[in-house]
């Protein structure tokens, strides 16, 4: 994989470029911000990042996760935040990262966002994004395949679980107040994780490529 | 979009600094934080009150921050829960060694954030107990959902568990009486029109020309159902018996009412509903103590309203008469 | 046209209800017209002070009767002046013996309408006088109109010359007082977007996505000329700029500032506006004793603002100070 | 001419009828009420006529000018008013009118009105169609017509006033605050006393061939 800064960048890339269309996602069944919460700490974490030199895995995370904390705000910031920091803590001291280090962060990261918002899979949150993402990767990893294919399992498993929040009532965050009016609806935060998967699929692809 | 602003993601901070400019005698700012607290914070030997969320809802809730009040005021991003650092530095300002009580409205993203800036407070050994206004009845109050939203009630919360605080009760004791103020208020709203968030640029929903949204949520959160408009009566009945059907209310209690703007309408409209609100609970021969008319708790220019009850006791009647003094809520 | 309202043609009886039903520890009903008195009215051995004009303005000017400021308001149609018998009622009810002043905004109905009155009241014996508030630089003052109109600064006359009627002041000092008021206010607004009356059912003018009308009157009478929308900071500049051109203020002179909210402007972009009249008047070292932001002097739900100045000086500041008790302005 | 009920009766329908005409030329240059006040005016006129029984023209003049002033407000309401008033005075006691009558009588309304306006003609208000008018009917007098001639000649001179109106600036009422801006706009109020006198103009015509 590519380095972490490269990583980060290409999560900010994504995020600031969907910025409107993640935030049209939230203006119908919430509260039209989200892609201006994540779009704004992106920012931030952007600036952070041109000051930063550690090749350290885990402290870029680290301040990627406080960043968000402290800029996003809103129902995604804590989450995200709090996503980061327990991946960081995985990845700490480290400089490459293999994928069962990868695995064990991702899952690291949806314990801190099923414990901060006290959520389970199906009630339309990030975590229907997540998860299948999570299974389709250790399935991979299962099959032998490398990181950017197993990356790339966990991005269509996102992909899908963003087709499934459509179908379902949302009962967790701003959309659970519209019971079953939220149905037909997509979630914009298994949207952006999503939109992150998909960015570190694609660099992890160029970067073998190149290599 | 047509704002009398100078840059959407300047408009926050240049908010606080309008309002430091307006009521230096009321408050100062935190430097370098989206917080403000009062002109002689931190008060000693009283229980702070911090409360604050999103920005759009002014005057909550900067407007508050005063005697008999609020301690500390946190403004978010429009719309936006404020992070913990914010709230944290928030806390820190205000303690004046009784401890602080966080107000909070009952949203996914406030909670967790107040949550994570009590843990950080905590850990600096500040007394911290929070509060979480639940009032809108638009909202079914399941263990299926997050539960109903904060939305104006939250005002009545300020203004008498700060007056508690001003009588040298204890965290406890604050706190359980905004316990029973949150236990005993309960409000909902309609939107005639929506309102843009400066940085969206764009209306985050549209009603046609003769709709109107029932149970609309402060942010523009849709509500229960859509319908042609009404009259003022019968939206006032509305949302009024939704009320009524939520919390026990007869003969012989007594009640205080709130008849709040969402930010866009006209001060006669609002009192056309009072009108309404005050005659039906004249019916059942329910004693209004006190009312209060006007744009209390906002969604920037949106036009709408929302009714607030608060049924009383001798203890909360007591508080919500004391006297005020904050920009936005002075009372003798 | 989308009102929360029941029926155009009883939206200001409704509205006086509503008003009634939520302040009944300020005001009362003058019993069968639409005029709004203090609670305790007549007040004995004290000047009284009348305002009112047309309907759409409130909390002007209903907002203001209570100690401290107004003794008595009349509501006419939705910008309409209300007619002489109106206001004739209203002196009758609030005369406690030290005589009547009456504060009218220089607009043509109103000045005839009042004038009516006065020579109705006169003609009972009861002692009138007469101010005419013509604070909107907007307008050229010349013989060759009108003059010109009066608009938020009123306010600042409500509550100065009220402090001084309860000094026990008489009628001919406390209208020595607002005049002194008058002559050193000056205001200026700018709309975003009109207002409906509701019993016309449709805007009274129409503004672009991009435009806004400089020095809008209150009635939506169009201003001085439309331009594309600027920044907040860039609008408050030109109309202070117009209020600096009109009255002579430098270095260590005070006032008093009022950024006004039209009906349909947030807070938000209130205090924003704030934030620059603030920093020009910092920069010529005027000294601003106190500042009002909110809707003071409305036009329905118009989207806009106005800003006034008032030069104090030791009497005015003194008065402007002193404490008021009513439904919209109470102050220690 | 027909009875002082019915004449009055011809006004109020033609305000009535042209409420929002009215109104709309006020929005244009001024606060968009004119007609909704006199609307409402000629309403309570109305109200009050049905219980009149009285012939006495000036009294029912009187009744019209003070349920004018207690229903219109504005500044129309006391102009008219006073106008109705003042050429009460003039009919006292009368119950037909010959034409020297009809004409002091709109001298006087005249009078009532630059008494209570301070306006003089010129400045873009009901005197503009008003003072041509009176001019008319007195030309009209002198060259021996009858009161529907004499009310036809007037008519058109008020048309030609309101004409007028939209060629010059107004320097009184609320639409003197526009200055330059009002050129082009017809005064709201010249246009009520037009169509005022044209209704009476008709009812006159309509009165001699019933007779
Ligand atoms: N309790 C929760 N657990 C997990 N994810 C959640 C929870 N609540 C909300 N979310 C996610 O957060 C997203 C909304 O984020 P955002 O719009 O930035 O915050 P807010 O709702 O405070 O405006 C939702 O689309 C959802 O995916
Ligand atoms: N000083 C005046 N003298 C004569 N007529 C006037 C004067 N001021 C206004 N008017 C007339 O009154 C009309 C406006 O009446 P109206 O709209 O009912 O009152 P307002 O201007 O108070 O809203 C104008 O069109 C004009 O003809
Ligand atoms: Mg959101
Ligand atoms: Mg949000
Ligand atoms: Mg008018
Ligand atoms: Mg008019």
């Amino acid at each position: 994989m590519a380095n972490v800064i490269a990583a980060i960048e290409a999560l900010a890339d994504i995020i600031i470029a969907n910025k409107e269309k993640l935030t049209e996602l939230d203006a119908a069944i919430g509260d039209a911000d989200h892609g201006i919460n994540m779009a704004r700490g992106f920012e931030a974490v952007r600036v952070k990042l041109a000051a930063t030199t550690t090749e350290d895995i885990g402290a870029v995370l680290k301040m990627v996760g406080m960043t968000l904390i402290s800029t996003v705000g809103g129902a995604s910031g804590p989450l995200y935040g709090t996503a980061f920091m327990r991946a960081a803590a995985i990845a700490q001291g480290q400089t490459v990262i293999n994928n069962d280090t990868a695995a064990e962060m991702l899952r690291a990261a949806i314990g801190g966002i099923k414990d901060r918002g006290k959520a389970v899979r199906g009630e339309k949150t990030m975590l229907d994004a997540l998860e299948p993402a999570y299974e389709a990767f250790t399935q991979g990893m299962a099959e032998g395949e490398a990181l950017p294919e197993c990356l790339e399992l966990a991005t269509a498993a996102a992909a899908a679980g963003i087709e499934y929040t459509k179908t379902i009532i949302a009962t967790k965050g701003r959309a659970s107040y519209l019971g079953e009016r939220s149905i037909g609806h997509q979630d914009a935060g298994a949207t952006s994780c999503y939109l992150m998967l998909s960015a570190l699929t694609a660099l992890a692809k160029q970067h073998r490529q190149e290599a | 979009m047509k704002k009398v602003i100078n840059n959407a993601e300047q408009v926050v901070e240049e908010m606080l600094q309008g309002v430091v400019a307006a009521h230096p005698q009321y408050v100062k700012r935190v430097a370098g934080f989206d917080v403000l607290v009062r002109a002689n914070s931190p008060v000693q030997g009283k229980v702070a009150l911090v409360s604050g969320g999103g920005s759009g809802h002014e005057p909550s809730h900067g407007g508050y921050v005063g005697r008999g009040m609020l301690d500390g005021a946190v403004a978010g991003a429009v719309f936006t829960s404020p992070t913990p650092d914010q709230v944290y530095e928030a806390v820190k300002a205000v303690d004046g060694g009784k401890g602080v009580l966080l107000v909070i409205k009952n949203y996914t993203g406030d909670i967790m954030n107040f949550e994570m800036a009590a843990e950080m407070a905590d850990a600096d050994g500040i007394k911290v107990a929070k509060v979480v206004v639940n009032d809108d009845v638009a909202v079914e109050n399941s263990t299926w959902t997050t539960g109903r939203r904060g939305i104006a009630g939250t005002v009545f919360v300020h203004k008498i568990a700060g007056a508690k605080a001003e009588t040298g009760a204890d965290l406890a004791e604050v706190q359980k009486t905004a316990e029973k103020v949150i236990a005993n208020v309960r409000s909902m709203g309609m939107a005639l029109s929506p309102c843009t968030v400066p940085a969206a640029g764009k209306p985050s929903f549209t009603l046609a020309e003769n709709e109107v949204e029932i149970g609309m949520g402060i942010h523009g959160e849709p509500g229960t159902h859509r319908e042609v408009i009404r009259t003022a009566d019968e939206t006032a009945e509305h949302l009024l018996n939704k009320i009524f059907a939520d919390i026990a209310l007869g003969a012989g209690d007594e009640v205080a009412v709130m008849v709040n703007g969402l930010g866009g309408t006209p001060l006669m409209e609002l009192y056309v509903v009072n009108r309404k609100v005050a005659a039906m609970l004249a019916e059942k021969n329910i004693k209004i103590a006190k009312t209060y008319v006007g744009n209390y708790m906002t969604s920037l220019e949106m036009s709408g309203f929302s009714v607030t009850v608060l049924k009383l006791d001798s203890e909360l009647k007591e508080l919500l008469f004391a006297p005020a003094d904050t920009p936005a809520l002075v009372q003798f």
